[in-house]
């Protein structure tokens, strides 16, 4: 009995927050990773990028939602979401070409690019905040939780909850089905292949008959499928606030970092690293010795290995010392 | 014109807090719209409000803000800075060289007290340490002995924390775990995690309503971990109810108010301008303009250091009270030589150099609302 | 005589704004022919090539495949075409597979293309050990070899192959000398430069010497072998 | 004299270097040959400090060099070419090479700050150093030209002069002769046989090429599947059944027949 | 246009935007000596930093993204040196802190050498971790009082140790000298934590020792926020002693007031103005002798070394250039170089909030400045230094500007207009990004381009 009442709260406190945050992260580092692969250059848009796909699926879920269109107990917001990716995808093409093509003809080096990922960072950070203004946005509807802490308590007996909302559960669902679909989509379809030998080598692809601009074009629509989806799970479980976007740039880097840069499988990786390092070198473990344990060496502390206040600079020493030994991330990723 | 009076707002309108300071702004601009309005100021002059930006992550930006302010613009007194940090760069850099008064309704950092300011600078948010004292009180008062404890990690929240942990232990409750949290984060898991470990009978969340305050809160209610909180002033918002509905019933905290139900008031006020006057220091917003050009009003001037020296005696006792909305009353009365009190919609009071001292609402919320149970 | 089928006419060009490296130069091949271009180092053969598909600014002069004008074509426009290319460097994928590699080079047929790979790995044995390992981690002359099986995977009609042989050991560059004239049988053209001039010259139609972006000698293979300059100066005597 | 003694290099599972035992006696010009993959850049690799080896031993003059990294290995007076060029590409040509020389005063932050003249002497002699290579390459017009921006053979020209600006000990040359004009590479071999013989240098020297190797090289060892297969004089190399095999051939099956 | 006549062209060209900043209030412009000065301040502050970033990054092409601690402990340094002891802090405390730290640093050294000099096996490992536990608590012990001690001394106005200055709690403000002096310390500071980072993470490829140099900054913010007997967290500390004389006291000074006077100005805006000159004729001395420097060193061997490194690291290494040394080396001259602009910035700002350092402003903006300006060049950097701090500045300005053309002839009061005029304050960043774009799009290789 102890012995489950320690492992539901291990669970309830660790295990499943940090696989939500973790699948979260994912989404995000996929698309970085995406972009650095086969375009060859961290985006820093990226954040504000998600805000703006999670901003339009909202604005369709408001109308959809005044309409009276409902698919409960799912949120609406899924409903809405093709319509964001597709107006997304439209202003990451639109971006493309004013802003990247450019680079991509006079073959400028990655940090040129990057640099102008901060241009169109700031430019995104303000169409947001102008459409939708930079405070928070409640846009979550249908049945919240899959299991309640609560009804777990009553119905199991034991003394600790656990709970499980539908949203962490969707956004475990569909990271699992993205990756699956992404890793299929690059490594066996004939378009993947042709991406990743853009990346490899750009004027070799030209001499294979492959089409640049095709390539580009396919990359940013996935990038703008992976965006939205990330910004708006993210979105229906925890907030819509656009800064808070721009805070997960970090995050996201990490996990794509450390998982290897380039790679889907690692971007995946990485965010479950960085979650988890996040959540459970912070954790107080007392909760669970005290069921474990015996009353007579029942912790007197919090058993804690470093206070919250260090749970930034605890995964990025994980991350740090992952890379040093792993200098290219646990996935093989590319190295410039 | 050149016999337009400008007042300058310095807020942080871009960075992490930039969602707190559009209200705080409608809220400043507000009370000098209607001083403007009144045609009785200054022997008639116009008020005019100027916005700038004080990022609250980048000192010199403010800095430079508000010397365009100063310099270029000709304000006559400054409204902000909102974080303590741009708010002292402020007050050193601009404010105190050039002679100007500082009012900001936000910045509540102890350290601000013993800086230099030539009496130029006031501030309306009230002390951290009082509101730690006296939340402790209330909290023994409902039987609750064990607490945990995050704070918003910034000098209101760490002061807030200390000064509530000291006064708590004092009166023999347990704070059970004392631990920060950063605004503006993608995920509190982390934080509830150790939070639920730690236990207590409460969790006092010593943070902002539309930040992590209210991030881990919701953590706390998804996981199950806590469902009773202590809200100090940086909570007690429509924000935060909206948000959670029922689901914090029960859970109590306090903020600065006046009995006179000024709050009330200045948020029907606001309500009509179209400005949430329930947001974070939204009515210490309409105070720190009211109270600045209250003060330039008496001094006859525009010149910081008698207009300072006069707000301190337009904000206190004894005089007229005047709440929100009575301006062009208050302004009548000094122009006939009278005294006023101003008392507004955060009960302004004056106490030591240039700190509020109001008095504090105690608030539980029920069906979804807060409702006011006393006063302290 | 009758327009070669692809010719590059009096071309003139350079690298971007850069001064003209290729001075009113001219290369041909016919079909099923074999032409061979030698020349010192940076005399302008590869510059020659890139100019002949499209990589290159050319000022003045042309290109002309089967009489029709395709100056103004894209690389991959001439890929579909029917022109594959060996660039001299970087001409593989490094960071995929040599398989990928070579389904890379046959990215533009609609038809099956296991036939051509299998075909691929018969002339070049070691690729098929290596089929799963990414391309980079090869040896210099594997790498040579996955570049031109990646060319013969487009079934060009024109093929352009920058020094092919350079790197490969003697064994394998007879087994490619072999190919290519067993694919010029097929009715196809190849352009070639080469260094290893003299064993090149034995097989080609044609030759070309390119001194200083100039045609300095032009005649058949033959002839040029024969012509004592021509050995003296540029096949090592 | 190095002694390179049962040498491995693999890479997960596969034997690039599959102890590999040579020795590269003092002075000589030593060829090695075998097919492609053979392991002949790996080993270079490996002795150059730039893999470290799965097992063995490289002595050089009787010190214990294994795993060295290749700057100290440098300094030792140990040289070597890349197979696929590794100019400095945003460098022109004369700064490739003035770069080469170790110990230069102006590479030391204090003397850039106060050493001025002494580094102005060292540069003009450097400089006609420098010159004087890219003269014997051939290329001397290029000498302003960013070395991104030369062609392919211009490239494994450059490399081969680097190893000339100091005084070497041993080079091991990786494949100079691919791409390179024959008429030039032969120059080449000269130059390397004039090094050999007046500055005492040692040469390995890996080579597609036969005539080249026959020019200069003296022993010749065969390398194939990360072993030596053979090793002597190419005209015993050459009539090695084995190597035949392996490496040579017996010369083109079809014959162009006359157009 | 040619190189030559480029330069001094752009440097024209941004010192008149400070010259109109100064002298007129047409359009964006303040019309403000004030509000000029203090802009060129920062810049010339920043452009120190850039020039720290352009030696790694242009020099030998490493990318550091951890401007942000490099410059908080030059900050952080500002504070150690210039400020008074706490009275007592050292009695109830602060030794016992210094002893934690040092039984931590035993620990650590007790561990290494238990796994250097033991064979290995069972018992090593059972000593090493036994050190290491034995002394974590031992630390913690020591360490937590220490800081318990220093923490309960009026933690509302002190709270930490202090620093160095003599002056005392009462009058440290007489002794601003030590400001300065805590310039070179920063520099100190941030390169014994750059040569520590170096000795870890400069074996690892661009990207990924950046993400781990963003990493360990955020670390060094983290630390310097929640440890608060160093420098009192999130706490603040303000009020920091000035190498420069008070605008107050030159106000109230006769002869001041009457030199001002005989120059036609008026005291206030006389004072505000000789503070801000005084600080900018500090800081261009700094920059300019750092400029020297660093141009001597680019246009020699060393530069030409560091250009091979930056181009191609095996050939490099096989030219025998030690290139793990010189990665360090000029890691840690570029990261001092942060320190001190930090030391710097934090003497100007007068105060250390550590809260203020985020990434986006201190490291990805010092970036911004370096590829705008032109990487690989140092004029460039200065220069990108000058005009992006210009319009970071100005981009406000500009982001209301741009409003008012936009709404100008919508009816007044109008929904769609009052957004718009309220949205404004995100023009800031807007127009930063569209100003950035233009510039990356017009100059893609930087306003100075490399050689
Ligand atoms: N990093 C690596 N990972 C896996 N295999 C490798 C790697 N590097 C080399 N190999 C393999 O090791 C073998 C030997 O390669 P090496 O480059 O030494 O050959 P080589 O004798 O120089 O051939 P060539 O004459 O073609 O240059 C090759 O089969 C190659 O595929
Ligand atoms: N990318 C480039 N940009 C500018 N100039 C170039 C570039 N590539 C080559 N050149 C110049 O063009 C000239 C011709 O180069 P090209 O590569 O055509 O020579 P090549 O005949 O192929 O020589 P090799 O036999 O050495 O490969 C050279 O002098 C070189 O300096
Ligand atoms: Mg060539
Ligand atoms: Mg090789």
């Amino acid at each position: 009995m102890d012995f489950l009442n320690a492992l539901v709260a291990l669970s309830n406190f660790v295990l499943i927050p940090a696989i939500a945050y973790g699948s979260q992260l994912a989404l995000g580092a996929l698309g970085v990773t995406l972009i650095y692969g086969i375009l060859r250059f961290s985006n820093f848009a990226h954040g504000d990028t998600m805000a703006f796909g999670a901003m339009v699926t909202i604005l369709f879920t408001w109308w959809f939602q005044s309409m009276g269109l409902s698919i409960h107990p799912l949120p609406t917001a899924l409903l809405a979401l093709p319509f964001g990716i597709v107006v997304t995808a439209m202003l990451l093409i639109l971006t493309d070409r004013t802003v990247y093509r450019f680079y991509r003809r006079v073959k400028a080096k990655p940090i040129v690019f990057v640099m102008a990922s901060m241009g169109v960072m700031f430019i995104m950070n303000g169409v947001v905040r102008f459409i939708i203004g930079p405070g928070d946005q409640r846009f979550a509807d249908g049945e919240r939780f899959i299991i309640k802490a609560r009804d777990f308590k009553n119905a199991t007996g034991l003394s600790e909850g656990l709970a499980f909302k539908t949203s962490q559960g969707i956004t475990i669902v569909t990271a699992i089905i993205v990756v699956a679909v992404l890793f299929w989509f690059l490594n066996r379809t004939r378009t993947g292949k042709s991406m990743r030998a853009f990346s490899d080598n750009e004027d070799l692809a030209l001499l294979s008959g492959i089409n640049p601009e095709r390539v580009v074009m396919i990359t940013w629509i996935i990038v703008a499928a992976l965006i939205t989806i990330a910004g708006t799970l993210y979105g229906l479980d925890k907030t819509f606030k656009p800064f808070t976007y721009f805070q997960l740039l970090l995050p996201i880097f990490a996990s794509a970092i450390v998982g290897g840069l380039g790679n889907p499988l690692g971007a995946i990786a990485g965010g479950f690293v960085i979650a988890f390092s996040e959540v459970t070198i912070t954790y107080a473990w007392k909760k669970v010795a005290v069921y474990l344990l015996p009353e007579s060496l029942e912790p007197t502390g919090l058993v804690q290995l470093m206070s919250t206040d260090y749970k930034f600079a605890v995964s990025f020493v994980i991350l740090i010392v992952v890379l040093l030994f792993k200098p290219t991330g646990l996935f093989k990723g590319q190295s410039v | 014109d050149d016999h337009a009076v400008k007042i300058g707002v310095l807020l942080g309108f871009t960075g992490p807090l930039e969602s707190l300071a559009p209200p705080i702004a409608g809220g400043a601009e507000a009370a000098i719209a209607e001083v403007s309005a009144s045609g009785t100021f200054m022997g008639g002059k116009e008020v005019m409000a100027i916005r700038g930006d004080s990022t609250c992550v980048d000192s010199a930006a403010a800095t430079a803000a508000a010397e365009r302010l100063v310099t270029g613009d000709g304000v006559a007194g400054i409204v902000g800075a909102m974080c303590s940090g741009a708010t002292g760069a402020v007050l050193t850099g601009v404010s105190m060289p050039n002679g100007v008064a500082q009012v900001s309704p936000s910045a509540t950092s102890p350290a601000l007290s013993t800086l230099e300011d030539n009496g130029l600078f006031f501030r309306l948010a009230p002390s951290d340490a009082r509101q730690g004292e006296l939340m402790a009180d209330i909290i023994m008062g409902k039987g609750v002995k064990s607490v945990a404890l995050t704070y918003t990690n910034n000098d209101y929240g760490k002061g807030l924390a200390d000064s509530f942990a000291a006064a708590f232990e004092a009166a023999g409750g347990t704070v059970t775990i004392n631990a920060a949290h950063e605004d503006g984060k993608a995920d509190y898991s982390a934080e509830v995690g150790a939070l639920a470990s730690a236990g207590g009978d409460a969790l006092v969340v010593a943070g902002y309503s539309d930040q992590g305050g209210a991030g881990v809160i919701q953590g706390a209610l998804d996981s199950g971990a806590f469902d009773l909180f202590v809200l100090p002033d940086g909570m007690v918002s429509d924000a935060l109810t909206e948000k959670f509905g029922s689901d914090l019933d029960g859970s109590f905290g306090q903020h600065p108010a006046s009995k006179t139900d000024g709050a009330g008031k200045l948020e029907a006020l606001l309500a009509d301008a179209g400005i949430d006057g329930a947001s974070v220091y939204a009515k210490e917003g309409y105070d720190s303009a009211a109270v600045l050009l209250l003060g330039m009003h008496k001094a006859g001037t525009t010149d910081g250091a008698a207009v300072a020296a006069a707000i301190t005696e337009v904000a206190n006792a004894p005089g007229e009270p005047i709440g929100p909305g009575e301006l062009a009353k208050a302004l009548e009365i000094l122009s006939n030589g009278g005294d006023i009190d101003y008392v507004g919609g955060s009960d302004v009071e004056l106490v030591g150099p240039g700190e509020s001292g109001g008095s504090f609402r105690e608030v539980v919320i029920e069906g979804g609302e807060f409702k006011e149970v006393g006063f302290h | 005589m009758s327009e070669p089928f692809l010719i590059g006419d009096s071309m003139t060009g350079g690298y971007g704004k850069g001064p003209d490296i290729l001075h009113d130069c001219t290369i041909a091949v016919d079909k099923g022919e074999i032409a061979v271009i030698v020349g010192p180092n940076g005399a302008g053969k590869s510059t020659g090539m890139k100019a002949v598909f499209g990589m290159l600014d050319v000022r003045s002069g042309a290109v002309r495949l089967d009489g029709e004008d395709i100056t103004k074509l894209s690389p991959q426009a001439r890929v579909r075409k029917g022109m594959g290319f060996v660039p001299q460097t970087h001409n593989i994928f490094t960071a995929m597979t040599v398989e990928e590699n070579l389904e890379m080079g046959g990215f533009i047929r609609t038809d099956d293309i296991r036939e051509t790979i299998e075909q691929v790995y018969e002339l070049f044995p070691i690729l098929r050990e290596k089929r799963n390992q990414p391309a980079g981690e090869l040896s210099g002359g594997q790498r040579q070899q996955v570049a031109v099986g990646r060319a013969l995977m487009t079934k060009p009609t024109v093929l352009m192959l920058d020094e092919p042989t350079a790197g490969v050991s003697p064994i394998v560059m007879d087994e490619l000398f072999d190919r290519i004239i067993e694919v010029a049988r097929t009715g196809i053209s190849i352009l070639m430069v080469e260094q290893n001039a003299r064993q090149a010259l034995e097989i080609a139609d044609k030759g070309y010497v390119l001194v200083q972006g100039r045609n300095a000698h032009t005649g058949s293979g033959k002839e040029l072998l024969a012509d004592p300059e021509v050995r003296q100066s540029f096949l090592g005597g | 004299m190095i002694v390179i003694e049962d040498v491995h290099k693999h890479f997960g599972g596969f034997r690039a270097v599959d102890g590999a035992t040579l020795t590269i006696q003092d002075q000589s010009i030593t060829g090695l040959i075998g097919p492609n993959g053979a392991g002949k850049t790996t080993l270079f690799n490996v002795i150059a400090g730039v893999l470290k080896p799965t097992s063995g031993r490289i002595t050089m003059a009787g010190e214990d060099i294994t795993g060295l990294p290749p700057h100290e290995l440098f300094h030792k007076g140990l040289l070597r070419t890349f197979q696929i060029a590794h100019e400095f590409g945003s460098m022109t040509c004369r700064e490739n090479l003035m770069m080469v020389p170790g110990g230069q005063s102006g590479e030391r932050l204090w003397d850039t700050w106060f050493g001025r003249k002494r580094i102005a002497d060292e540069e003009r002699a450097l400089k006609a150093k420098a010159d004087e290579v890219l003269e014997f390459l051939t290329i001397s017009h290029i000498s302003n030209l960013r070395a991104g921006e030369i062609s392919g053979g211009q490239k494994k020209l450059l490399e081969l002069g680097r190893t000339m600006m100091v005084d070497a000990k041993i080079v091991f040359l990786d494949e100079v002769g691919a791409g390179v004009n024959r008429t030039l590479l032969y120059t080449i071999a000269d130059a390397i046989k004039r090094l050999n013989e007046e500055r005492g240098y040692t040469f390995v020297v890996i080579e597609h090429d036969m005539d080249f190797i026959e020019k200069i090289c003296d022993p010749v060892i065969c390398m194939a599947e990360g072993k030596v297969l053979a090793e002597g004089t190419l005209a015993e190399i050459k009539a090695n059944e084995q190597v035949i095999e392996a490496y040579l051939g017996t010369g083109l099956k079809n014959k162009k027949e006359d157009a | 246009m040619s190189y030559s006549l480029r330069t001094p062209l752009l440097f024209g060209a941004v010192a008149l935007l400070f010259i109109l900043q100064g002298s007129t209030d047409w359009w964006i412009f303040a019309g403000s000596w004030n509000a000029s000065l203090t802009i060129l301040n920062m810049a010339l502050i920043s452009a120190i930093m850039a020039l720290g970033v352009n030696l790694q990054w242009g020099y030998a092409g490493l990318f550091n993204v951890g401007i942000m601690g490099f410059v908080a402990l030059g900050g952080l340094a500002t504070v150690l040196v210039s400020m008074p002891a706490t009275p007592g802090a050292w009695s109830q405390g602060g030794v016992g802190i210094v002893f934690g730290l040092l039984v931590g640093a035993a620990t650590v050294v007790a561990a290494v050498l238990i796994n250097t000099r033991m064979a290995a096996g069972r018992n090593r490992t059972l000593a090493t971790i036994g050190t290491l536990v034995v002394g974590f608590f031992l630390y913690r012990f020591i360490f937590d009082a220490g800081v318990a001690g220093v923490e309960a001394i009026n933690p509302a106005q002190t709270g930490y140790l202090g620093g160095l200055n003599p002056g005392g709690p009462e009058n440290y403000k007489a002794h601003g000298y030590m400001t300065l002096l805590a310039w070179p310390v920063g520099g100190i500071l941030a390169a014994g934590a750059a040569w520590v980072v170096g000795k870890t993470a400069l074996g690892l490829r661009s990207d990924y020792l950046a993400i781990a140099t963003l990493g360990i900054s955020e670390i060094v913010i983290a630390v310097i926020k929640n440890e608060d007997w160093m420098a009192r967290g999130v706490k603040n500390v303000i009020g920091l002693p000035r190498p420069v004389p008070y605008e107050v006291d030159l106000q109230q000074s006769a002869d001041f007031v009457a030199r001002a006077d005989s120059l036609g100005l008026d005291a206030t805006t006389a004072s505000t103005l000789a503070v801000k000159l005084s600080y900018s004729a500090l800081f261009t001395v700094v920059l300019v002798a750092l400029i020297i420097l660093a141009q001597l060193s680019l246009n020699s061997p060393w530069g030409r070394m560091m250009r091979a490194i930056r181009d191609n690291e095996v050939a490099a290494q096989a030219m025998g250039k030690d290139v793990t040394k010189r990665h360090l080396q000029i890691f840690v001259l570029g990261s001092a170089l942060c320190g001190l602009a930090g030391a710097m910035m934090t003497t100007l700002d007068g105060q250390l909030v550590p809260g203020t350092y985020q990434p986006l402003r201190f490291t990805f903006l010092i970036w911004v400045m370096v590829i705008v300006g032109g990487s690989g060049n140092n004029l460039g950097s200065v220069l990108g230094a000058f005009l992006i701090w210009f319009l970071w500045i100005q981009v406000e300005p500009i982001g209301n500007w741009l409003m008012s053309v936009v709404t100008y002839g919508m009816e007044d009061g109008s929904a769609l207009k009052t957004h718009l005029i309220d949205s404004a304050a995100h023009m800031r960043l807007f127009s930063m990004g569209i100003v950035l774009l233009l510039v990356l799009r017009f100059s893609p290789r930087g306003l100075i381009p490399e050689k």
